[in-house]
């Protein structure tokens, strides 16, 4: 075992957090400090992206070839922690961490070529189209149909939770390309290299926080080159696969709920408890955030062994796990948001919750956020495979 | 002992039901909450009409001299249908208290519905407790002058009647405030309802009651009652909501009902749901007998709370994305439940009122 | 509604209250304070059960006609709260509670009148005999067979968690009389009037509070009338479901929840925090014993109700509610016990908590019965069905 | 970072389970724990001729100069095979003041296994903290007298050296004390340790260290470590044997395991396990580097009592009425979890340490 501090790791720290104190814009730092989901508010996050990438930091897991940093992990752990402790609003992860992979691994060199500087330069936002309305967790049902013509497939069907569909410019997608044999067989990934196209139709969802995060996406009619397809045709479902691997583990989301739980630490010593003194100096609410901690610092350890390549990473419940642990936390980090607010997290502020709103918060910053974050966190135990589906998946590979 | 609703408190029941499966359908509530003013004068009328405003009022005001289980009878009903309109705030609060002291000019004004009222107490995290007010009341030349900032009054900026509690000496007072003399910062509450902050700096009173923690405990006590009765009732609409839909949407070629996890999901909704329904109906009880101690609303309030919220994330959980969705009206009554939780005491308050040593005399 | 005090309750409540003071032995209320289980010290439980019939109170939930003292539920309510009050043991359930009402209903007057007046008297302790050790949950699958052979059936099987069998002198059971058609066709309910009867042999076992209060009990070609037989033959599935309903309901077994929630309260009133002051003065211990304090009382609500007649009891998931409430709360209560006492938990005093026993206590009354009855209580949630066969039972109901 | 194990510690612990396997059978275990002295010396021989005992000591008072990592590896196979020798008392807690203090006699005779150590430091529920020991020693003619009652003194009454905690003057202060001294009550613990509360009235001590409370607290968090290590082997035990249990038992003519609710249990018992693993490996990985803090070590062991209590549950309900005889290791290894989590301060404790309001030096 080897966990000794390292000067130079010091010295990068440092460096890191120069440019993370100076280069995000006042908006982007707004942006911050509103975000109450894994998506933030679009533009300045979009913005941000850009700004990392001129600095060569936007992709920190990605390989040096493709335009990574090419820092260890240690080093990851470093960023993501200064990152985290100036509540800078993390970038989306569609692109950077799932089509992007995928596109590394799997698609072609003509692919890689056209696709992979957007994706890292933050010029292209992907949305991403798996669920229907009709196929949710039994994603393998999905029924949207694309019908080779000429060159192309032509489209038909809907996609729904494609999330920020309304702003993307670029679409990655599974489609049924046929209904012979098992249902997971005929389907295909395709990718889409504009979203303005003759027939598609997008429609944002409104959620329980007032947020157009979710779209619908209608096709009709339309079409799509068959080169934009990755994989074989009718071989979309072990794509998929491959990319959820991406999805559901590998970076460091520890110092994002750590921060979390620092913010509503903060805000706990400004309110009162109203049994007399602050909140912080409540004993009640000092167990309740301990055991936050304490389970927060145990998803930071599983996600430090798992990236500091101890075997916990190849145990083939190790996506799951990670999917489990880190929604739960999600979860159970923005219920305590909610407690520490009390009554002032019952204003709907969704006016005042936009960067750069003209609406007078009422309350603190904490006031404005933990409702939403709250409302669209119940959602992490139920997108990207829901949390009963990973436990199955958990429990599969405990039988012997 | 008995639990149950009489005859016509059923018929009651049903009559509400009725008028508002026809007038208050989701989306109609949904225009209603989206509208300029946030409540619907034409819904209200509606109710004046079936006698709700006029229920729980002595007959010499123009009331029907109801009691508190007849208005638990429609407020569970209010709850499933996520009613926004003032009834709690005029009704149950502010005319609770001119109820108390006996203000007939303004209750009869209430009873009718022509007047809405508004009682402005709460003064937020810190404050679910009477003795914790702060908003100083101040003998004026002409009467009181009223001081401080209250959060969160449910139709604080509609109201006809305001009632403001404030500290006047060593005791707490109840006052009549000029409803335009405080500045009020609106908004809509996330479940919907139209509520204000209401600051007041000098706001000149009428003193309604001097002393009257005890007296103003009795009204939020019954108050209480009220909000877990619409709190449960929303309870009952999301088990029911879910259980449908656990029937009907199907997933791997199987109703998702019949994945035992879903299964048992159900069965802890409902479970949380007869639990918290048996403390409402029994909490009521007492209410009625005039028998309802401190730590009875307690329970009452922290089980409401606690299961609230745990059957809405249960049921968002069930119905997947679509209960994300501002479209159905899952979420809708899983923050009516949060909203009743976080007014007059979130659950932690009450527990620990009952977890705290008691007094020999009070154990039993 | 109507929940109006009542005078004449009162009285009865002195009434009670007098003679709970003055008849229980020291050994009876010592017994009390040593019980970490439904089933309390066997020959001290007995001897109260004998002393109670002598006044007529042994079965409060009884008919007149069969020797039940006639009362209200008000009166029944009254009489379990002033017992419970005073600590004293509970009667065993299985003469009381399971087979008496069941031969009440489903008995031949033979034998009503052969085996109701040793159960309401206590000359009588019955154990058990459904689960198998292949026959858990899957009751129906039992395999103990009985042949018929003239006017008696011969057993030949075992049968396992016989509460007492050690201490029992009768026995009511299920044995397979058929192996046609579905496995519930083909069961048959038996007495066994004895149990020293030839070939019949009891083993207990030693549970995890080193407790032998279960046993094993094995037959070997077991001689028993078939005039002992309740109901028909291969229709013994009916009757034992019969039977559930009476285990599952219709008692006052909040006030039991209250009065153990009370000696942990008042122990608590005597137990440093660690933190200063009391636990009793601690606010997270304040938190936690006021969430089981209102659980306790929701329950109480909940079989008021059911008692009085509200609707709730015709409700087809009632005795699967009521079991999981109560099972799952005597755990959590049993929980809070073993926190009261800390350290002080930990020795094994299995000696000491025997009634009479030379062994000198470690620590208070609580510390004598925490932990035991934390470990015994875990079975609450798998005996009489498990909870997992409980909510699938609710959520049927819940299925449109 | 690297929180593996080397080669050699793995083939330690290899070692080990190959030994305890051998000479440890759950049998075995069971007449050991029965048996008049509660402890096998035959196993304790086994333990030393291992290296066991030697293991983290210097090599000057023939110790190997071992690592607590080493001792961690060993200690998951102690608590998996449910160990009630007197390791921890004699090696880890004795033995660790001991070294700490640099007293070579009787360290060599605690490594070579010849005399057992026990330490005598807590004080029951009230005394988790060293800061809360009420132990008083004073100057007598020759040395220190020492008075007080220590509570659950793992193999307090069979040790040959006994150290005690006690207050002198304002500081705390660390004491050998002779093994006869104490009057001893004796007892074993559910999960069968033998264990004394050792009552003190004035007996003579030997002043090993003043000013002692950094020291005794370094001692402490190395000893949880280690106890944490023996509960999260004890939870793996429960894991795997639960996961066999639940594939093989058939129930309505299926394994248990197909039943989604056991599946997502033992999916939960994963999900406990490894982020109490994780954590065991991380905060062993600090401890090796010299860089354990408080909130470190509270962490762990909260977790693991936490955790643990989680695991040891789900397994006695997933195993059914077999789960709850003393015939099957389950309720054991249930119990030493238990065990763990009550000494040196409960979850509680430890979770609210970490909640309470950090000095701005301590955050990161």
């Amino acid at each position: 075992m080897d966990i000794a501090p390292d000067a130079d790791l010091e010295k990068f720290r440092a460096e890191v957090a120069e440019f993370l104190d100076t280069a995000p814009t006042p908006e982007i730092r707004e942006a911050g400090r509103r975000t109450t989901s894994v998506f933030g508010p679009f533009d300045q996050v979009m913005a941000w992206h850009r700004i990392l990438h001129a600095r060569g930091w936007s992709a920190p897991d990605w390989p040096v070839e493709h335009g990574g940093p090419g820092w260890s992990v240690e080093q990851r752990y470093v960023f993501a922690d200064e990152y985290q402790k100036r509540g800078l609003p993390p970038l989306l992860p569609n692109g950077l961490r799932m089509i992007g992979p995928l596109l590394m691994e799997l698609g072609t060199p003509e692919q890689q070529a056209r696709y992979l500087p957007g994706i890292l330069s933050g010029e292209d936002y992907w949305t991403q189209g798996y669920s229907e309305p009709g196929a949710g967790s039994d994603l393998a049902s999905l029924s949207t149909m694309a019908v080779p013509d000429g060159d192309d497939y032509v489209l038909n069907g809907s996609k729904i939770w494609t999330t920020y569909a309304h702003h993307a410019n670029r679409m990655f997608m599974l489609v049924r390309t046929s209904r012979e044999g098992k249902k997971q067989q005929g389907i295909t990934f395709l990718l889409l290299d504009r979203m303005d196209l003759p027939g598609l139709e997008v429609r944002p969802i409104i959620g329980l926080d007032g947020a157009p995060e979710q779209c619908e996406v209608f096709f009709t009619d339309v079409r799509v080159p068959q080169a934009d397809r990755v994989g074989a045709e009718n071989d979309g479902w072990s794509v998929a696969k491959q990319l959820l691997k991406h999805e559901r583990g590998g970076s460091a989301h520890s110092p994002m709920l750590r921060r979390r739980l620092e913010v509503a630490r903060a805000a706990a010593a400004e309110t009162p408890s109203g049994f007399g003194g602050t909140l912080a100096d409540d004993p009640v609410f000092q167990r309740d955030l301990g055991e936050l901690e304490a389970e927060v610092a145990s998803y930071e350890h599983f996600e430090k062994l798992a990236i500091s390549g101890h075997p916990i990473a190849r145990d083939p419940a190790y996506p799951s796990l990670n999917k489990v642990m880190s929604s739960e936390l999600t979860q159970r980090i923005s219920v305590l948001m909610t407690r520490v607010v009390g009554l002032d997290g019952l204003p709907d502020q969704r006016e005042a919750l936009l960067v750069g709103s003209d609406a007078e918060p009422l309350g603190g910053d904490l006031a404005l956020i933990a409702m939403p974050y709250y409302l669209n966190s119940r959602a992490t135990t139920i997108y990207a495979g829901t949390n009963e589906v990973q436990r199955d998946l958990i429990a599969r590979t405990l039988r012997s | 002992m008995d639990f149950t609703f009489t005859e016509e408190q059923t018929l009651l029941r049903d009559s509400v039901v009725r008028a508002l499966q026809r007038d208050y359908s989701f989306e109609a509530r949904q225009s209603i909450v989206r509208s300029g003013t946030g409540w619907s004068p034409d819904v209200w009328a509606r109710l004046v009409e079936l006698g709700l405003t006029a229920l729980p009022f002595p007959e010499d005001v123009g009331g029907l001299g109801g009691s508190v289980v007849d208005v638990v009878a429609v407020a569970e009903v209010f709850g499933e249908h996520l009613l926004v309109e003032p009834y709690d705030a005029s009704i149950v609060l502010a005319g609770g208290v001119l109820a108390a002291v006996g203000r007939k000019d303004e209750l009869e004004r209430i009873a009718s519905g022509e007047a809405i009222g508004a009682l402005a107490h709460e003064e937020g995290r810190g404050t679910p407790d009477p003795s914790l007010v702060t908003t100083k009341a101040e003998r004026s030349a002409d009467g009181y002058a009223l001081t401080g900032e209250k959060r969160l009054v449910l139709h604080g900026a509609d109201a006809d009647v305001l009632v403001v509690s404030a500290r006047l000496d060593a005791g707490l007072a109840l006052f009549l405030v000029d409803a335009s003399a405080p500045v009020a910062t609106r908004f809509t509450t996330v479940d919907g309802r139209r509520a204000a902050h209401l600051r007041f700096d000098g706001a000149p009173g009428t003193l309604l009651a001097a002393d009257a923690e005890p007296l103003l405990r009795g009204v939020l006590d019954r108050a209480i009652v009220v909000l877990a009765a619409e709190a449960v009732g929303a309870m009952g609409g999301l088990l029911r909501r879910t259980a449908e839909y656990a029937s009907t949407r199907e997933q791997f070629g199987v109703p998702i009902g019949s994945f035992q996890t879903v299964a048992h999901r159900l069965a802890d909704m409902k479970i949380a749901y007869v639990a918290a329904r048996s403390t409402l109906l029994h909490t009521t009880a007492l209410a009625e007998a005039g028998r309802l101690a401190p730590q009875d609303v307690a329970v009452l309030k922290a089980q409401v709370g606690r299961l609230g919220r745990r059957v809405g994330e249960s049921a968002i959980q069930t119905h997947g994305g679509v209960g994300m969705t501002d479209e159905l009206p899952i979420g809708h009554l899983h923050k009516r439940v949060l909203a009743v939780d976080a007014m007059f005491g979130g659950t932690d308050h009450h527990l620990r009122r009952l977890g705290a040593p008691r007094s020999p005399a009070a154990t039993g």
